[in-house]
Order: structure tokens, then sequence, then C-alpha cells
């Protein structure tokens, strides 16, 4: 296997004959003939998950001690990486650059000489990068294997046979006290709603007489129909209704229909016959 | 290709893993079309054969097969499962109240208390629960029906007589409404609805 | 009383019923209490026997016990339901690790371990499968929500505890250093990310 680091990013094309599969994941989308595929590079870059990741390709690539990390080569190929994905427009996390801040950080110091009694004391500088990247693989490994498990609804389903009910469905239980309750709310609700409709739509039947009535005046004859307005409601259907009755027995007004279906017709009774 | 024995295994696991029954063709599937129709059948019998006797049973549907529990055994999953008790609607509970004070009522005088309409199948409901039946027909135009409870209706209570009913005094108190228990106290008091009625 | 066959019958149907993993709790309800836990989970060990060989097998989880589906039939019975759950991402499976194994961690706490930002919709992903949850609030300005797995998450991975995860690699130091002859083949192949893996 052609390695990546020591060969460079320059070479892409070696890689990528190699590349089935990136960290256990097929490159699915990738060409698989063995020409160049030109995207593979790009492809492998991105199935990087940060800087962290692919700090460990390049050290488990080629073989470092990461309890020993040769600072210098290993900043420097992390760097080309680094310049090919912004060559190639990916887009690169800020936590990319971060890295590469750390790891020419940790560079330099390593390169400081330094006293000899307090470099015993002193921790590597590489300490903290090290517990990292460790803390990171073991986790990614964790994944591995979480994602090797069965899992349901992926690798098996739950068993759920019917449950078949055929005696006669449960009826609801009433108890004395419900029924006392039932009627309490009923009574409330007949209270709230008389007070409600009386402030609210002062729907007395005399008010309708009185409008019907004027509306005559106006109009002389009016159509049965033309004197009841949907819009307001049943309730307002209904006084009208009652109204016209009442203004009908009071002999108000007069209704009149020529046959059976004809159009009904109200006029006021004592108007002249038109 | 599947022995009898292995195919029948997979039958068996796709129809326990499925709630709805699984036809024919969808087993067919199962094996991509290599097992005809009538092998299914005949492996389907015999797995049927073979759950018989247990609380469990295989059964062929319209839509399919499908295993599903016994009945007899529904009594020992409920207790695993207790279903919420149901419960009636507000519109059953009040019609129920009303014929249980005010029997005899026909389903207009309901109508009036309760200011608005009362459905078939409200009455349905309780007259199908045993609860409520007609006790005869008011000598007015259209002459109603008259409703009143049965006896059903007291036993399912817990009642000896309609006088254990709780006292409505009481209620009519809580409420500042009139106390005295008039035949229909409540024609006055439910008032919107009432211009039309009387 | 019940005959310990009938006993079974009766435990089989109740864990045939239910997608859920039905406990040992519940179980008893079965019988109102009146089989104990020891008679229980000899019954279940009995029915466990009779099922192996089947496609079906029943298996002991952290919410209980359920019958559930081989994965060596997945492939026959993806068939019928040719829709795939979906496959979680690398991002996915290493957040739900680490909340796994540190749990309870924040997502701050991801982030480090990670080494780079971890999207909402990555949390979202996990918690509308129902595999971790809130747990509590570190008491750090800010008050970072502290997440932890699921019973959900270990039933649907087959687990009884979280004792029962994989255990954590001890993690070589370079390729040569690892003396264990690595199982799996995959090791050569996806090289860069597995050399410390077995």
């Amino acid at each position: 296997m052609t390695d990546p680091v020591a060969a460079g990013p320059a070479q892409p094309a070696v890689l990528a004959t190699n590349v089935v599969r990136i960290y256990g994941e097929p490159l699915a989308e990738m060409p698989t003939d063995l020409y160049i595929p030109p995207d593979a590079l790009e492809i492998m870059l991105q199935a990087f998950q940060g800087p962290l990741d692919l700090l460990l390709y390049l050290i488990r690539k080629q073989n470092l001690n990461i309890l020993d990390i040769p600072m210098a080569p290993l900043t420097r190929q992390y760097l080309e990486y680094v310049d090919l994905m912004r060559a190639k427009n990916l887009e690169l996390a800020a936590e990319y650059l971060v890295m590469a801040a750390m790891l020419i950080e940790i560079k330099s110091r390593m390169l400081l000489p330094q006293p000899a009694v307090v470099a015993a004391e002193e921790q590597d500088p590489r300490a903290e990068l090290v517990r990292r990247l460790l803390e990171y693989e073991r986790m990614k490994l964790a994944a591995q294997k979480l994602d090797e498990l069965p899992q349901l609804g992926r690798d098996l389903l739950a068993v759920a046979v019917y449950v078949e009910r055929t005696t006669a469905a449960k009826l609801p239980e009433v108890h004395p006290r419900d029924l006392a309750e039932a009627w309490r709310s009923l009574l409330h609700r007949a209270r709230l709603s008389a007070h409600h409709k009386v402030s609210r739509e002062q729907l007395s039947v005399r008010e309708h007489m009185s409008r019907i009535l004027r509306q005559l005046k106006e109009h002389r004859v009016l159509e049965f129909g033309e004197m009841f307005d949907p819009a307001r409601g049943v309730a307002v259907l209904v006084v009208t209704l009652l109204a016209l009755l009442e203004l009908a027995r009071e002999t108000l007004i007069e209704i009149t229909q020529s046959g059976s279906f004809a159009p009904i017709y109200a006029r006021i009774a004592h108007a002249q016959p038109g | 290709m599947l022995s009898p024995a292995e195919a029948k295994r997979v039958i068996e696991a796709a129809l326990l893993a499925s709630q709805e029954p699984v036809s024919l063709a969808e087993l067919k599937r199962l094996f991509e079309d290599q097992i005809g129709p009538d092998t299914l059948r005949r492996l389907l019998g015999e797995l049927r054969e073979q759950w018989s006797g247990r609380a469990v049973e295989l059964v062929n549907l319209a839509g399919g097969w499908r295993f599903q529990t016994r009945p007899e055994f529904q009594s020992f999953l409920e207790r695993l499962n207790p279903e919420k008790p149901p419960r009636y609607s507000r519109a059953v509970m009040e019609t129920l109240a009303i014929i249980a004070y005010r029997q005899p009522v026909s389903r207009g005088d309901i109508e009036d208390i309760r200011g608005v309409a009362v459905s078939a199948q409200i009455m349905q409901t309780l007259e199908s629960r045993g609860w409520i039946d007609v006790v005869g027909h008011r000598d007015t135009p259209g002459r109603p029906a008259l409703y009143a409870t049965t006896q059903s209706f007291l036993n399912d209570l817990g009642l000896v007589s309609l006088q254990e009913l709780p006292p409505l005094e009481e209620v009519a108190r809580t409420l500042e409404l009139d106390p005295t228990p008039a035949p229909a106290p409540v024609t006055t008091q439910s008032a919107p609805a009432q211009p039309a009625a009387d």
C-alpha cells in the first residue's frame, strides 16, 4: 500500500487506487475501476472527522509511536493536507487551523533548549496532544464497535403479534355521582349561556318585531326570505320567525302565498292593497 | 435454495414481526418468488398446525396471514396493558342525567334543557346499553316518545330505586338556584334555550 | 392456579404481543403476583430454550424480555419491507460512543474529545431515536445540559446494561507494538484507522 504521507498529497492518484474504504467506510460514490478517480482524494479528505482524525491517520499510516511523535515531519504533513483541502476549496473547519497552530507551537517548544533540571519536571509539550489523540482514537474505535452491534430496526425486528379482542368492547362505567355531576354542569352551563345571550345578543322578539315593521314601512312588501339574515346565526333566525308569527297573530302584518311552494310575501296589514 | 424447514422458519419470523396480515404475494417476495403459492400454502398450513394449542394462533384473513393472540387469553394480556376505562361523552352523561332525574321526558324536553340538539346516536348509545327505553308517547303533535330509565340502569349503577340518586336539591343550592324539587324547574332556569319552547 | 405449561403459554403470548421488552415485574402482574420471580425466570429460560433454532429468539434486555428476529434472517425480512432504516454517520456514532462511555457529558465535552463542533442535528438524531436524553445540567456558566444514554439505547443494541458495552480498546503505541493477531481482516484493508483496533 502506498504511503500517502511519504508520498505526500502530490500523488493522490496512487493513493486513490488503494482507497476502497476509508476508516471502514466504503467510498461507494467513487468509480470502482482502477482508473484514477479525480475526486478520490477529495472524498477521502471529506471523510476525516476533524483534525484529530487526520492526525491519527497520519500517525497510524506511518506506524509512528503515538507516545513519541516526531513533531517536525508530522506537522509538515498535516499542513500539506490542510493546504490541499484549501486548494480543493473544501469547506475547512476552523478546528483544522487551530490544530495547525497548536502543532507549530508544540514543534517550536520542543526545539527550545531546556535546562536539564526543569525538563525533568516539565511536561512533554506533546503530552496534551497525545492524551487527546488517544482518547479520540478510543472513542472512534468504540463507535465502530457500537455500530457492529446488532441494531433494532436495522439488523433485527421486534416481534409484535396482533392482540385479538373478540369479547365485547369494555363499556364505560357510570357512578350515580357522575349523574349528579353531569346535572350540575348542565345547570351551570345553562346559567352561563343565559347570561351570555342576554348581555350579548339582545334577542328579544319584540325588538325584531319592531325591526320588521320598520323594514315593511320602507319597502311596503317583502319576500319572506328577505327578512331573514342567516349570517346572524340560527338564534336570530328563530327569533325572526317568532317575531313574524307574533306580528301576524297580532294582525300587524299580513302574510300571503298564492299557492303551494309559491313565494310568501309579507306586508303591513293596514296598508292599502297595492 | 432453502429447505422447507428453513423456509418455514423465515415465514414464521416474517409473520411474527408483522402486526398486519401478510399476503401470499408478499410472502413470495420473501423468497424472491422462488417458492410457489402452493408450497407456501402447504408451509402455512403446517405452521398453523404447529401453533395449535398455544396462546397465539396463525389465522388466514382476507388480507393475508397473521399471528394473533387467542381471545381466551385477553384477560391475561389486559393485566399487562390495562386499558383505560372508556368514558361516555358529556353529551351522553347529561342526557342520561336528564332522563334519570326528569323522566319521563321526550327528546325535545332534553334538547330544551341542554340547549342543543340531542343526536339520535346519543339516544342509541343509552338504549343499546339497556339503560333507557320508551315508556309512552306524549299526546301532543308528533306524539313524541317519552323516555325513562330501566331496571338495568338501576342494577348497573348499584341503585335499588331512583330515590337513591344523589338529591338535586344540594346541587341547586350550591348554584344558588331554586331549591324546590319542582318537576321541571330547569325549564325556567335554562332560559336561553327556552324562548322557542314556551 | 395455572400449570407451569399454561403459565408458559401465557408468558409466550404476552411477550409475542409486546414490541417493547417486558420486565419481570410486569410478567408477575400477568399472574396477579401469584407466580414468583424465580419460577418466572425458570419458565423464561425454558421458553428461550424452546425457541432456539428458530428465526425468532427470546432475549433478555435492559428493559426485560423480548422476542426478536435473528440478525441472520434480516436479509429475508428486508425484502418484505424494502424501506431501509438509516445508517448513522460516523459523526453520529462517535458522538453516541462518547455519550455511552463517558456519560454524563455535555456537548462541549463531546466537542473536546472529537476535536470538532457537534451539530445540533447530531444530538437531535440521537434524541429522537430515544437513545440519549438530558439527565441534568452542569453547574457551570451556561448550565450546559448533560447527556446520558437511555434504556432504549440498551434495548435497541441488545444490551442488558452499560457493563455489556464492548470494552474500550487499549490503544497500541504503534502498529508493530501490537502483539495480538488481528481477527478481522478489515484491519489491513482500512489501514489508517484500524491498526489499534485489535
